[in-house]
């Protein structure tokens, strides 16, 4: 009870004969899942993105505040960092392609040690943070705090959406780690790399994200507690 | 369909172009709170943003050329863009008694906006 | 006998020998609708048997045999049951797993072992929520849609529910996805989107509202969890949050899901109205693109759940006005229907009994939701049992009914079986008078203004609950009735032939009954259109063995 | 005056907008009944004159276009819906666009789990009528078959006829939403907490309309009644000048009519010892385990002048006696190890004159707090009341005390 893929041919009333597709080995199909997943992950960014501009529109100068006493400095290095990594990962793939597997495994780690760069900077940012009396469940933002709601949903959701997008980076960490895995087996190959290509397209939807949470976060304040709107 | 046979230098090139591209444009996100648009931050750095996330898309995503896709992507994106509009631009365009309503918190109404006491 | 997909199967990992694990760990397409129907059958009783609590606390007013706080708990069972776990995966899952494929010629879906991950996927989602109903705080009490604050501030175990709530639509974004590529990639050579079967149309339709706003409520479930548990204040006004954002993240999900369950089974409804009159349907294109459009349209009216709530007057009257369009196309595939039956030769089997009191039911149902829709009159009848009429018309006397439907018009398909026509004509009758019974007086009653979600009532609106509860005694056991016709059928009908109904779809142009395991011998190719019939008879014929046309 | 129980619903029409819904209403039935029937009338037909027996093989038809009827029911149904859109929309234009406030009379409705209260403007003598309250049950026997009709008692909107009258809406910030819904009067709208929504009315008939809760707020939400009574004008005004709570007498001041007119009673028992919401309040009976729970853990809840009762003042087999016995009632023979709590609660349990709180049965120091800050808890949440008078609290006091 193999399942492996047996070319098949089918044939119209004329004769002439027609590939069929079939499930097994088909790269686009599993392309073409991979973005549909991907559009998922848009709307639910996009849901979170509109509860955030919701609350902007009640609060528009507050947000601005907020936003401005974010360490820009670290979110701009964070940026580069996922913007080299991004590209490290479609050197890996373009590698894989190629034929040049040890190249492309390199890359990968690259990319993981990037990754996790990120992580760190991220962490350094939180406990600042964390050290101002900026945290979830933590001094300004506890209920009791005088600080104003807009700059309590603000921070709240910050933390809400670099942390969901963090567990992403860390996920992406986990299923690079797997896809070397797969590659030392020799499941994924210059000719079968449909895997590779789906977690490249991963990561880049990752910092997709990013290249929409940096300016909505750090960048909205950068004019100054006056700017416009 | 033939993904496997690459032309490897040039492909690394547009990699890398389209890298220096976005650097640039990060960097621009820095002084553009000085440089243009100053009245309006935000929708300036949104602006920068979707110029990114098309060069990332295009080059990085490899989705240039695959109308397929392409097509689909642009209605999901149509969608959410339809709850932006309708949510933002309707709803809470037009917030009901909003001067009178604890959640809008009394602060964000006026000026004094810097103090934090309220509630 | 040659071997059908009972006797061998592909699997997920390894090569089981117990038939048990062969089961488990399938991945063919067929054994895992079946086994999505056995796991909904199952809970499906239970939120019957909630339903019938209620009706039965209903019976008179003042508390009979559950105090409040349990009644509100049996709602909110029965509602989440019926609709995240039924009827939600109800179509797609079962007959869109076991059919979908078969209809465009393909030997599986694109992703099989994906689609056996997303049915245990499931699975861990109905035990999550059921699970809460033996821990001490008890069973969520919130109604099936949440709303905040109730949500964050009740002691019950509401993040149980808001985890599986999650966890399922988890699994009904991986169907939607898995769908979607099936039917982009493996259609049979020659079957372009217009010689596709309008279920397929249907299921793709779905596949798309599943795929693009599940996401939404997926994330909305997580905010609110992070808010019980971070208390961040996203939706809790005592911290600066607003309860109408959650109502709008909610139905922006939800709305478009009531379309997510409607239209698939319009697809079985436009599969049954052709074969059962014999003749091509009416308006293909109309009703293909009109699934694409209701769909479409769907994402824009979720608001008309909001005319009360305190949103902004502009943003009803848009909602209103566009929750207006969703009744057009809709409105153009019952026509069609009727104008398939024209000058046809219309055989009254159980499936097309079902689908011919759908017409009617639905029809109330939907003509309701047009009474809602209209701001004015809504105001009066939001929350009032009105509103709860219209859906159980569109939801059980549309989507349940449909799927009855279909059940009955693939049960030889599936099983190679023949159920007893006389008995599952009177089951039929049953449910209908049942049905209708059950819920026409709940219209009245709410036009009177008797809210929803009371499990105790001002003495004068008696009588309509009384009605009501005769009904409900009357359709359960027209239900049970019907399952029992298919248990008899299934364990001891005739053998039925691949094609007993002579329908002209690919799905019964099956070597054998029932189907082997990787479906068609061989895969033909499709030059003719869905429904070609000629004199009543179909027109496509197949050599089974090559499945080339030898008409 | 007891106001009487009998629904005034869809069937009355009160309000001077409620002709504008139903007439959209109706409208809408008629139109439904034609498009209905333009399906299931055919339907039947086809059925009938198509049906098997009655047809040969070669006079089906397989006609798949007629592009005039096409565009016919594409087109008819979209000029009803577009009528039908006209007057939806413009009875909702009627009901939703208020008055000029100087020209109306704006009440200030609270909606609470589950009450509803009303404050109104001050009169010539500044003096400002506070009313509302919570519905008494209906008292059933045990065979669910009612003895007593539920009642709002005097609690009730009074207003005049053929006046506006707005109401700002507003649920306290921690509790939940409501909806404020008359039946009689065809209007409803949403009362969200953190928010504050608005709504109008001009009722055109005297007479006595339900206000009902339509949005799902927990236990007591199919309770959550409210009556709107409209009075002639002269007897609006003449009640409105005045004190006196209601046009038709006092609110009954005894302890046990507070307890129900603020709706105590929907989250506590009185008379006897039951765990509804909230603990009973005839004895200050905690369970054993919530008991045990403040032995082990300490509490600081109730805003005793002494501060937080210290954790582990007892342990092990000493800490379940002592539970027992609280919980019981302090009945029974006192265990030795009960020293441990004797020393702050007082031999007898009853607590040191405010300082420390009774265990057997509540102050009106305890009282007080309760009220003033709401309690949160093991159990649950009690909410605050704030506006309760100190003479209200002296009241429920006294009456709570004879109840032992
Ligand atoms: C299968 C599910 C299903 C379907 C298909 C529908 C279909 C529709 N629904 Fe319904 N609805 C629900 C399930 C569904 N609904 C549920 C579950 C709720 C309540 C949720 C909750 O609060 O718990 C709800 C609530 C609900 C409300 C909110 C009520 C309230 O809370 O105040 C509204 C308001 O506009 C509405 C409208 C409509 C409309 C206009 C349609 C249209 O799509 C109907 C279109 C169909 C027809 C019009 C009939 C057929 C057409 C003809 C016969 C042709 C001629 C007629 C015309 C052109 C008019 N629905
Ligand atoms: C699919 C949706 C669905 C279905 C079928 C039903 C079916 C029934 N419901 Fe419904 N109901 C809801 C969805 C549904 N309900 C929802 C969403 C709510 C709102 C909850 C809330 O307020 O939060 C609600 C609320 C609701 C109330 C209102 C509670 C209140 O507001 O106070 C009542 C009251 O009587 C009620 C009764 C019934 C009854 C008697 C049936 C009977 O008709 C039941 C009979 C059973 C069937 C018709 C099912 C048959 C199907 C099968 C056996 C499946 C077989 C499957 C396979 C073979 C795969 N329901
Ligand atoms: C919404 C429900 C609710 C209402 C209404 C309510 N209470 Fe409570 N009450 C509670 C809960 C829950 C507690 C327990 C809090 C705890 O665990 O500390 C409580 C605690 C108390 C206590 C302290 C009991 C103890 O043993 O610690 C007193 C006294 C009290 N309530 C009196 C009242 C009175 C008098 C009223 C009416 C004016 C009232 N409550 C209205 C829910 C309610
Ligand atoms: Cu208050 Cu329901
Ligand atoms: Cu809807």
């Amino acid at each position: 009870m193999s399942h492996e893929y047996v070319p098949e041919i089918a044939v119209d009333r004329e004769g002439n004969e027609y590939k069929v597709q079939g499930w097994q080995d088909d790269f686009y199909g599993g392309k073409l899942g991979f973005w549909l997943f991907m559009f998922t992950e848009v709307l639910m960014f996009g849901a979170m993105f509109m509860a955030l501009a919701y609350y902007n529109h009640l609060h528009p100068q507050e947000f601005i505040e907020a936003s401005a006493s974010l360490n820009r400095l670290l979110g701009g290095i964070n940026t580069v960092i996922l913007l080299v990594s991004a590209l490290t990962m479609g050197l890996s793939l373009l590698k894989m392609r190629a034929g040049d597997v040890k190249g492309s495994k390199l890359m990968i780690w690259a990319t993981i040690v990037l990754a996790l760069a990120f992580l760190g900077i991220k962490a350094v940012e939180w406990t600042a943070e964390y050290n101002h009396g900026i945290f979830l469940m933590h001094g300004e933002m506890l209920p009791e705090s005088g600080m104003s709601f807009g700059k309590k949903l603000f921070f709240g959701m910050y933390f809400t959406m670099t942390g969901i997008h963090g567990f992403h980076i860390i996920i992406g960490i986990g299923i690079m780690l797997w896809l070397l895995k797969r590659i030392n087996a020799g499941k994924v190959r210059p000719d079968h790399h449909i895997l590779h290509w789906n977690i490249a397209l991963y990561w880049d939807i990752v910092h997709l994200i990013w290249v929409f949470v940096f300016p909505y976060y750090y960048m909205i304040g950068a004019g100054g507690a006056t700017g416009g709107h | 369909m033939d993904t496997n046979i690459v032309d490897y230098k040039k492909e690394r090139l547009v990699y890398y172009k389209v890298l220096v591209g976005l650097l640039l444009l990060t960097a621009v996100t820095f002084i553009q709170p000085h440089l243009f648009m100053e009245e309006s931050t935000f929708m300036a750095q949104m602006l920068i943003a979707l110029i990114k996330a098309w060069l990332i898309i295009m080059y990085y995503m490899h989705l240039k050329g695959d109308t397929l896709i392409g097509t689909m992507g642009i209605f999901s994106l149509i969608i959410v863009a339809t709850f932006f509009i309708i949510v933002i631009g309707f709803d809470v365009a037009n917030f009901q008694f909003g001067d009178e309503s604890y959640i809008t918190g009394p602060t964000s109404a006026g000026v004094e906006s810097a103090a934090p006491t309220h509630h | 006998m040659s071997k059908s997909y009972f006797d061998e199967t592909h699997t997920a990992i390894g090569h089981p020998k117990s038939t048990f694990m062969q089961w488990m760990l399938t991945i063919d397409h067929k054994r895992i609708g079946l086994m999505y129907a056995a796991v909904m059958f199952a809970f499906f009783f239970v939120a019957v048997a909630t339903a019938f609590l209620m009706r039965l606390e209903l019976f008179a007013p003042g508390g009979q045999f559950i105090d409040g706080d349990t009644f509100n708990q049996a709602f909110t069972l029965h509602g989440v049951i019926m609709i995240f776990l039924f009827i939600v995966p109800g179509i797609p899952a079962v007959l869109g797993n076991i059919v979908m494929p078969l209809m465009i010629g393909a030997k599986d879906v694109s992703f099989p072992r994906l689609n056996w991950f997303t049915f245990w996927l499931y699975i861990l989602g109905c035990i999550i929520a059921l699970a809460s109903l033996f821990t001490d705080a008890g069973f969520a009490d919130t109604g099936w849609t949440f709303y905040a604050p109730y949500s964050i501030t009740t002691d019950t175990n509401v993040v149980f529910t808001l985890v599986a709530a999650f966890v399922l639509g988890m699994a009904s974004i991986l169907t939607g996805l898995n769908f979607l590529v099936t039917i982009h990639r493996l259609r049979a050579p020659g079957m372009t989107f217009w010689k596709m079967p309008l279920f397929v149309w249907g299921i793709y339709a779905t596949a798309w509202i599943q795929l693009l706003a599940t996401p939404v409520v997926g994330i909305t479930l997580i905010l609110a969890i992070m808010e019980k548990y971070f208390g961040i204040g996203i939706f809790d006004p005592a911290k600066g949050g607003d309860p109408v954002l959650f109502e709008h993240l909610f139905w922006i999900y939800s709305h478009p899901a009531v379309y997510l369950m409607i239209l698939p089974a319009f697809g079985v409804m436009s599969e049954i109205i052709p074969t059962f009159s014999r003749r091509e349907v009416f308006g293909y294109r109309a009703i293909a693109l009109s699934s694409a459009s209701i769909a479409g349209i769907g994402y824009l009216v979720w608001g008309h759940h909001l005319y009360t709530s305190g949103m902004a007057d502009i943003a009803k009257t848009i909602f209103s006005f566009l929750t207006f369009f969703v009744a057009i196309p809709t409105g153009i595939k019952f026509y069609d229907w009727i104008a398939t039956m024209y000058k046809g030769k219309i055989i009254l089997s159980t499936p097309m009994l079902w689908a011919l009191g759908t017409i009617i039911t639905f029809t109330i149902g939907g003509l309701t939701g047009v009474t809602i829709a209209m701001i004015g009159v809504d105001i009066h009848l939001q929350d009032t049992y009105y509103t709860v009429a219209h859906f159980h018309y569109a939801m059980l006397g549309g989507v349940v009914f449909l799927f009855f439907a279909g059940l009955h018009y693939w049960f030889p398909l599936v099983t190679g079986k023949m159920y007893n026509e006389t008995h599952a004509k009177r089951a039929f009758y049953l449910q209908f008078v049942g049905f209708n019974l059950l819920w026409f007086p709940m219209f009245i009653a709410g036009y009177y203004g008797m809210p929803r979600r009371y499990f105790d009532y001002l003495p004068e609106f008696q009588i309509y609950h009384q009605v009501s509860f005769v009904g409900a005694v009357l359709f359960i056991a027209g239900l049970i009735y019907m399952f029992i016709v298919f248990f008899k059928g299934w364990k001891s009908g005739n053998p039925s032939g691949p094609n007993p109904w002579n329908a002209t779809t690919l799905e019964w142009h099956m070597p054998s009954s029932p189907p082997p395991l990787e479906n068609h011998s061989k895969v033909p190719y499709v030059d003719f259109n869905p429904y070609e019939y000629h004199h009543g008879e179909p027109v496509v014929k197949f050599d089974y063995a090559t499945m080339k046309r030898i008409d | 005056m007891d106001v009487n129980n009998t629904l005034q619903g869809f069937n009355t029409m009160a309000a001077t907008f409620a002709a504008d819904v139903d007439q959209a209403f109706w409208i809408n039935f008629w139109i439904s009944v034609v498009l209905g029937l333009s399906v299931i009338i055919p339907m039947f037909y086809f059925a009938w004159k198509y049906r098997a027996s009655n047809v040969k093989n070669e006079d089906i038809k397989n006609i798949t276009h007629n592009t005039p009827l096409e565009i016919a029911w594409t087109l008819i149904p979209t000029a009803l819906l577009m009528v039908l859109f006209y007057y939806g929309y413009s009875s909702m234009k009627t009901l939703r666009t208020m008055p000029a406030e100087s020209e109306s009379i704006v009440v200030k409705v609270e909606g609470s789990k589950w009450k509803w209260r009303y404050e109104y403007p001050p009169n010539k003598n500044g003096f400002v009528h506070k009313l509302g309250g919570a519905y008494t049950k209906p008292i059933l026997d045990e065979n669910g078959k009612m003895i007593k009709k539920g009642t709002m008692g005097k609690s009730a909107l009074y207003v005049p006829v053929d006046t506006n009258i707005i109401l700002h809406m507003t649920a306290p910030v921690d509790d939940v939403i409501h909806a404020f819904f008359v039946p009689a009067f065809r209007m409803k709208e949403d009362v969200v907490p953190g928010r504050l929504t608005k709504q109008w009315f001009r009722a055109d008939k005297v007479g006595e309309y339900e206000v009902e809760c339509a949005e799902y707020c927990g236990t007591d939400h199919a309770y959550m009644y409210s009556r709107i009574v409209v009075l002639p004008k002269e007897k609006y005004e003449e009640w409105f000048q005045g004190t006196a709570d209601t046009p038709e007498g006092d609110y009954a001041n005894s302890g046990d009519a507070l307890l129900q007119q603020h709706g105590c009673k929907s989250c506590h028992a009185v008379t006897e010892d039951k765990m509804l919401i909230g603990p009973t309040l005839k004895t200050r009976r905690l369970t054993k385990e919530q008991v045990l729970e403040v032995i082990h853990n300490g509490q600081d809840k109730l805003g005793y002048p002494m501060g937080a009762m210290p954790a582990g003042l007892a342990t092990g087999k000493d800490a379940e006696e002592i539970a027992a016995f609280v919980a019981g009632g302090m009945k029974g023979e006192k265990p030795a190890s009960f020293a441990a709590c004797s020393s702050c609660h007082g031999e007898d349990g009853k607590g040191m004159g405010g300082v420390s709180p009774s265990l057997v049965h509540y102050d009106t120091n305890l009282l007080r707090n309760v009220f003033k800050h709401g309690k949160k808890g093991m159990i649950g949440t009690m909410p605050a009341y704030p506006y309760i008078t100190d003479e209200e609290v002296e009241a429920i006091a006294t009456y709570l005390d004879s109840l032992k």
